[in-house]
């Protein structure tokens, strides 16, 4: 009778088991853990060779690799950068393919439409205006509360599409073909058939990522976020100023998206308007909140499950979208704080321990 | 007895905020519960009203368990609250707020209008306030509000949580007494004050709870020359 | 005066731009109904609109079998007939929306609010055995034999993992709401073969010219949207002020908890609400399908996000604001286009809502469906 | 329990290691293909763009079908890659069918939107593709060796649509378009055509529900004909908005809008409309349509399904003339030159077929008629 939901509870015992585990460990276990789970996921693309593994990892239809890169790499960028947004600043936004896109644009506008930038001199440059955007966003609509704030960005996303479909400088429908590759870096060549490289240097920004944030969350910023999330009238009255963190999380969120724009033009070469959909944005979020809204591998796991699910599931065809709407609201009912909700609990006992701890050394 | 309480236990969460109290109100009794913050009186009010779910335990109106109703047929049976910080819908009118009283019980216009009369009786600031929208009322009229829209609705229990709160002396006096006026009309009322002295002063029968237990019981006298009590509660 | 286009057409750009903005009202009254009541973006919202569509498109197709293409004659349609005809698919219409919306309510948030009850887990154990089977066959009648059968012990699972009684963060509302609203579009697209096509709907009266005003000609079909979304906003109004369901309705919109302990079952009002916002997007999809003639499986999406849109330019919460927001939307999109070119509607849009919110933060006439005394 | 992290961690990498060594040995052996070889279709076959692919891989299969039936010791399969015309999708389809040594040559991409994104890739890997729809004129312009378009571009087709407006003698033609890659690329085109005739009256939004600021510009401007650059369904709500607010102007419109579904959307609206298309009508070929009729249970062949079984012929000539490689096909191909069902097929060094032109056809009755050649 009630198999299916024994099941389920085991599958999400061995989620919070793991963690358990892992936190339990002692420290050369966990970094021998870490190293080994590095190799294991730079060793992606080999995986559908395995005899077992790789049936159930390769995707029927579509080649699995470029999967990883185009869809998977992407996603996960793309969800870590929101979830700084939403699930650790708490604001809903609903036009983050904005700041992909900007990302996107820059690129190609220096590289292609106007400009001979090398890809790698473009990228820092397209992260920062993408900051920029973030910055020049953000500033006025922060000021808003939740629901406003989501049609606010929203509304956004849109400006920024449809500005660049009807902006000849931007390659208006056409949009802009002929952009730069990556330079070819440690004996890797970044060609056109090969997803390989992208997805090793996708994989390696993904940890740059998350070294910066997990350098970010556990520092003073990261503290305020929290408290904005959990109360942000009582975090102002801490005298926290609930503005500026606000700006801050949207602003490195917007150049985390930036980055994602910059890594997908790089690889296909070629953009327009079309590429960065609404609903693009309405799916980042999903991914965000299926994973675990506010717990950075939370987020990526949603990214992953969104981006590889519909590749994995091509035999449906047809109903692909059908069982992926169905899959969120289950999802919510069941689990309504993701995969891997964040460790509210644990958090704040960390940090009591550390902070008595700062009081005895003081 | 026409409220039984018995062993009672709920939780907020995984959080055990009533643990295992039981108490009566007999027919036509004014009864107090007094005690600390985080004594868990509120949480014994709304669970009586329905609003929390038992965890253990039962209630009992007039014999008959109510420990799985919803909330609107509590009303219906003639359990009705003035809730904590008095719950005033803000954008109502004082009129459409005591309309409220008669949202389970229905009745023609001619009951309701004899009902408002009555309210009105007990609290004429209300009918000189009737067209203004209630968040703009001050503390002491919007207290009075929720016991008329309460009264409204015609109970034979109310249930007053923290009817004092926030007011001036003089008004917490006034609205003792148009309390004891309520019960002298057949209704029984179970109060719940933290102005201990007070509630002890209007009540028959008294209950301290601590943390989520009765831990002493007895009439409203016995309470108040109690040391304990005194002590703990009536300062000094 | 200058010759400018927008000077020229400035009647008939207002007319049509009225008309579409009654639209945009009627169906952002359901996001306001909704947010009021439960704080909730309502995402699956424009799905509703769309399934009114598809019951205005059946009713007057199948129920009254009115032909698609028509020669120019609608000789049994006049006067009163014509009346009763309209009358009938929109009710039928606002049957759809209005169920639609109760089952999307029961199904896909009252889970969430930890008060799922036996209804909500047989479709979502049915959807989740549907799912399943998929894995092994891909027929839909298979399918479909398969999820029935399993349907019973997995509801039975859902019942008690729902008597758990766990409530789900504010997030998970929406991203519930986004897959409802994805599910939907996509049922109705996968539906047939032909489930992605556009759907024309039979056209009901002659397109004539009923006055003249301001030199501009007013359509009958105009006219009636305006009519009729002005008639059934009143409707609305009048029920939530002077009903007892509609009193319960602005009673949880103010203060949930009070209203539980005064006796209003909160359940119910929040089924009423999605009810009537079901219903107002019900007549809007009929008067849609009045002017425009056909539907979609994704027509919900642009109109529901545009009706979002207005709902939040009006003040999200407030049924005037609605209407106001609706009308300005549609006039707005419609002189921007004429001055900047249809491609930059909706950036225009966008636009103004930045600016009104900028000064406005809380939209043109505020929140809440009790404070700004609907 | 501690040390299960560790080894679940462990065995990930040994199994991945495992990976390695066989993806090593399978790549040596992969240039190979076991089994027959494969004509891939590329483009939509779900979603919402779904039914043009649809007519497309009816040509293709109708072709292989009768190449099978003729030579049942050389079959050839079909494999459809299914993009939804979607280009974020379309990359790691067309990995897949490079990465399938048995995939000859592609009919498709069908959509101009995926070629960009994908045609680069096919050209790195020497896979041949010939395409029956995508008429963006910038895609032969990439240097691209194995880029073969089995009808003529918009290039072509704009200034064909321009003439025939002209020589209906329009004198004020409104120009609008749906502002896609391929509306606004064609609307240009032809308004730069008709010169001093045409009036820009701006673009649409074709997801809208509601046209009706375009057409009051166009009242405005007292055009006598309008031309739309889009697809079918938008061509159709704007026909029937059109007609609704009294607007008599002719309409005209190209190949986006050569569907039945240009009928359905804009009913009696749509009459006497002329549309333009680079692709030939269903009944030019006469043997061709008594077969695709056959094979489809009497259904007439829709738009570039005629163009796909062209393109599907051409790699099925190169197979029966004994080449196997990629590399050879692709040679065989840039030297075709023999009749199609549609047009002599022979292509210049961008990939533009020469024998090419520009039709005219016109609703009437509720059906698609062909016109005829447009001078």
């Amino acid at each position: 009778m009630s198999l299916v939901l024994n099941f389920w509870l085991r599958v999400t015992a061995l989620f919070s088991g793991f963690g358990e585990q892992f936190r339990a460990m002692n420290k050369w276990q966990r970094y021998s853990a870490y190293g080994l789970g590095v190799v294991a996921l730079y060793l992606l693309p080999y995986w559908p060779d395995v005899p077992v593994l790789g049936q159930i990892v390769n995707t029927p239809g579509s080649q699995f690799e470029t999967v990883l890169n185009d869809q998977v790499v992407i996603f996960v960028l793309i969800a870590l950068g929101l979830n700084v947004v939403v699930g650790i600043a708490g604001l809903l936004d609903l036009g983050y393919v904005g700041f992909y896109a900007v990302g996107a644009y820059v690129t190609a506008i220096l590289t292609s439409a106007h400009g001979n930038l090398p890809w790698l001199l473009a990228l820092p440059i397209a992260v920062v205006i993408s900051m920029l955007f973030g910055l020049i966003l953000g500033t006025p609509t922060l000021r808003l509360r939740g629901d406003y704030l989501a049609i606010v960005t929203l509304g956004f996303g849109e400006i920024i599409r449809l500005t660049a479909k009807n902006m000849d400088w931007l390659g208006a429908s056409r949009g802009i073909s002929n952009i730069k590759k990556p330079p070819s870096m440690f004996g890797l060549k970044f060609g056109v058939l090969d997803a390989k490289p992208y997805f090793y240097l996708g994989l390696t920004m993904v940890f740059i990522v998350i070294f910066i944030l997990h350098r970010l969350e556990y520092s003073r910023v990261g503290r305020a976020w929290v408290a904005i999330r959990e109360d942000e009238d009582a975090a102002e009255l801490m005298g926290v100023n609930t503005f500026k963190f606000k700006l801050w999380a949207f602003t490195i969120g917007a150049g985390i998206g930036g980055l994602a724009g910059v890594h997908y033009a790089g690889k296909v070469g070629f953009i327009n308007p079309d590429n960065f959909p609404l609903q693009l944005s309405i799916l980042f979020l999903a991914a965000v909140v299926l994973g675990g809204s506010g717990n950075m591998y939370g987020a990526i796991l949603g990214g992953i499950l969104v981006a590889y699910m519909p590749e994995r599931l091509r035999n449906f065809s047809d109903k692909r979208i059908l069982v992926f709407g169905i899959v969120l609201v289950l999802m919510m009912v069941f689990r309504p704080e993701g995969i891997l909700p964040k460790r509210v609990g644990n958090e704040h006992k960390k940090r009591r321990a550390k902070s008595q701890e700062g009081e005895v050394a003081s | 007895m026409l409220l039984e309480v018995n062993d009672l236990h709920v939780f907020y969460g995984r959080i055990e905020a009533i643990k295992g109290i039981s108490f009566t109100v007999g027919e036509g009794e004014i009864v107090t519960l007094i005690g600390a913050n985080g004594a868990g009186k509120t949480t014994t009010m709304r669970t009586i009203s329905g609003v929390r779910t038992v965890a253990q335990g039962s209630i009992k109106f007039e014999g008959q368990d109510i420990t799985k109703m919803a909330p609107h047929d509590r009303v219906k049976l003639g359990i009705c609250q003035a809730p904590e910080g008095r719950g005033i819908f803000p954008g109502m009118t004082v009129r459409e707020n005591l309309d409220m009283g008669t949202y389970v019980r229905g009745g023609n216009a001619a009951e309701k209008a004899a009902d408002l009369e009555h309210v009105f009786h007990l609290f004429p600031r209300l009918q000189e306030r009737i067209t203004q929208l209630g968040g703009t009322l001050s503390g002491g009229e919007q207290q009075m509000l929720a016991i008329g829209r309460a009264l409204m609705s015609r109970p034979r229990l109310l249930l007053l949580d923290e009817p004092s709160m926030g007011l001036a002396p003089m008004l917490i006096a006034q609205i003792f007494e148009i309390i004891k006026q309520i019960n002298s009309e057949g209704i029984s009322v179970l109060l719940v004050e933290q102005n201990a002295t007070q509630a002890l002063r209007t009540a028959r029968r008294g209950y301290v709870l601590e943390t989520g237990h009765v831990v002493k019981e007895g009439s409203g006298q016995l309470l108040l020359d109690d040391p304990a009590v005194r002590a703990a509660y009536l300062g000094g | 005066m200058p010759d400018w286009l927008i000077i020229r057409t400035f009647w008939e750009l207002t007319v049509t731009g009225l008309a579409l903005g009654s639209i945009y009202a009627l169906v952002a009254l359901g996001y306001t109904l909704v947010y009021g009541v439960l704080r909730l973006i309502n995402f699956a919202h424009s799905e509703i609109f769309m399934v009114g569509t598809f019951g205005a498109l059946l009713a007057s197709s199948q129920f009254l079998s009115i032909p698609l293409l028509e020669d120019g004659n609608y000789p049994y349609r006049t006067g009163m007939t014509l009346i009763i005809f309209l009358v009938f698919i929109m009710l039928i219409a606002m049957l759809f929306s209005g169920i639609g919306a109760v089952v999307l309510e029961r199904v896909a948030y009252r889970p969430l609010r930890g008060n799922g009850d036996a209804f909500g887990a047989i479709v979502l154990a049915f959807l989740t055995t549907f799912i399943v089977s998929l894995v092994f066959v891909d027929q839909a009648k298979i399918n479909v034999i398969i999820a029935l059968l399993a349907t019973a012990p997995i509801s039975y699972a859902y019942m008690r993992f729902f008597k758990q009684g766990r409530k789900a963060p504010r997030l998970a509302f929406l991203i519930s709401a986004i897959g409802a609203s994805t599910a939907i579009s996509e049922a109705v697209g996968v539906w047939s073969k032909h489930g992605r096509d556009q759907y024309q709907t039979p056209r009901l009266l002659e397109k004539k010219t009923l006055f003249t005003m301001f030199g501009t000609d007013v359509r009958i079909d105009y006219a009636i949207v305006i009519v009729g979304a002005l008639l059934m906003m009143t409707a609305l109004t009048l029920f939530v002020n002077k009903t007892r369901l509609g009193r319960g309705v602005r009673a949880v919109a103010q203060d949930a908890e009070t209203s539980r302990i005064l006796g209003v079952n909160v359940d119910l009002i929040i089924i009423v609400t999605f009810a009537l916002g079901g219903v107002m997007a019900g007549g809007a999809a009929m008067l849609f399908t009045l002017v425009y003639d056909q539907t979609r499986f994704n027509i919900g999406f642009i109109l529901g996000v545009k009706s979002f849109t207005a709902a939040v330019l009006g003040g999200i919460g407030n049924l005037k604001g609605a209407l106001l927001g609706g009308l300005l939307l549609g006039l707005v999109e419609n002189y921007g286009s004429a001055i900047f070119g249809g491609q930059w509607k909706d950036v225009i849009a966008f636009v103004v809502l930045l600016v009104v919110l900028m000064f406005r933060p809380t939209g043109l006439l505020g929140e809440s469906l009790g404070k700004a005394r609907v | 329990m501690k040390k299960s992290v560790l080894r679940v961690g462990a065995s990930m990498l040994v199994l991945s290691l495992v990976g390695v060594a066989c993806g090593g040995s399978d790549d040596s052996s992969a240039d190979a293909c076991e089994g027959n070889s494969k004509i891939a279709f590329f483009g939509a076959l779900t979603g919402e763009a779904g039914n043009l692919g649809i007519n497309i891989k009816k040509g293709l299969d109708l072709a292989v079908a009768q190449h099978n039936e003729a030579n049942p010791d050389a079959q050839i399969d079909v494999e459809a890659y299914d993009s939804q015309g979607d280009p974020d999708q379309a990359p790691a389809l067309a990995d897949k069918a490079i990465a399938d040594a048995c995939v000859k040559g592609i009919v498709g991409p069908a959509f101009s939107g995926e070629s960009a994104a994908v045609n680069a890739k096919f050209e790195e890997a020497g896979l041949p593709l010939i395409t029956p729809s995508a008429t963006n004129p910038a895609l032969s312009t990439n240097g691209w060796d194995v880029f073969h378009r089995a009808l003529a571009g918009d290039d072509k087709q704009g200034p064909g649509a321009a003439s025939r407006i002209v020589a209906d003698g329009k004198m004020k033609v409104g120009v609008i378009d749906d502002n896609s890659e391929y509306g606004k690329g064609l609307a240009d085109i032809v308004q730069t055509s008709l010169g001093d005739k045409a009036v820009e009256l701006n673009s649409l939004d074709p997801e809208a529900a509601d046209y009706s600021a375009v057409i009051t510009a166009a009242k405005d401007a007292g055009v006598d004909a309008v031309f739309f650059g889009g697809y079918y369904a938008a061509a159709g709500k704007l026909a029937k908005q059109m007609a609704d607010a009294g607007v008599t102007a002719q309409f005209y419109s190209g190949d986006g809008t050569l569907d039945v579904g240009f009928i359905e959307a804009a009913g009696p609206a749509a009459e006497g409309a002329i549309l333009t298309c680079t692709c030939a009508p269903k009944d030019s070929n006469p043997e061709f349509l008594k077969a695709f009729q056959d094979a489809n249970k009497g259904e007439d062949p829709a738009t570039y399904a005629a163009e796909a079984y062209d393109a599907a012929s051409v790699f099925l000539a190169a197979m029966k003339d004994g080449k196997t490689s990629r590399g050879d096909i692709l040679k065989f191909i840039n030297s075709y030159d023999a009749a199609g069902v549609t047009k002599q097929l022979n292509w210049d060094e961008a990939g533009e077929v020469t024998g090419s032109a520009v039709y005219a056809y016109e609703i009437k009755d509720g059906a698609i008629k062909g016109l005829g050649l447009i001078k």
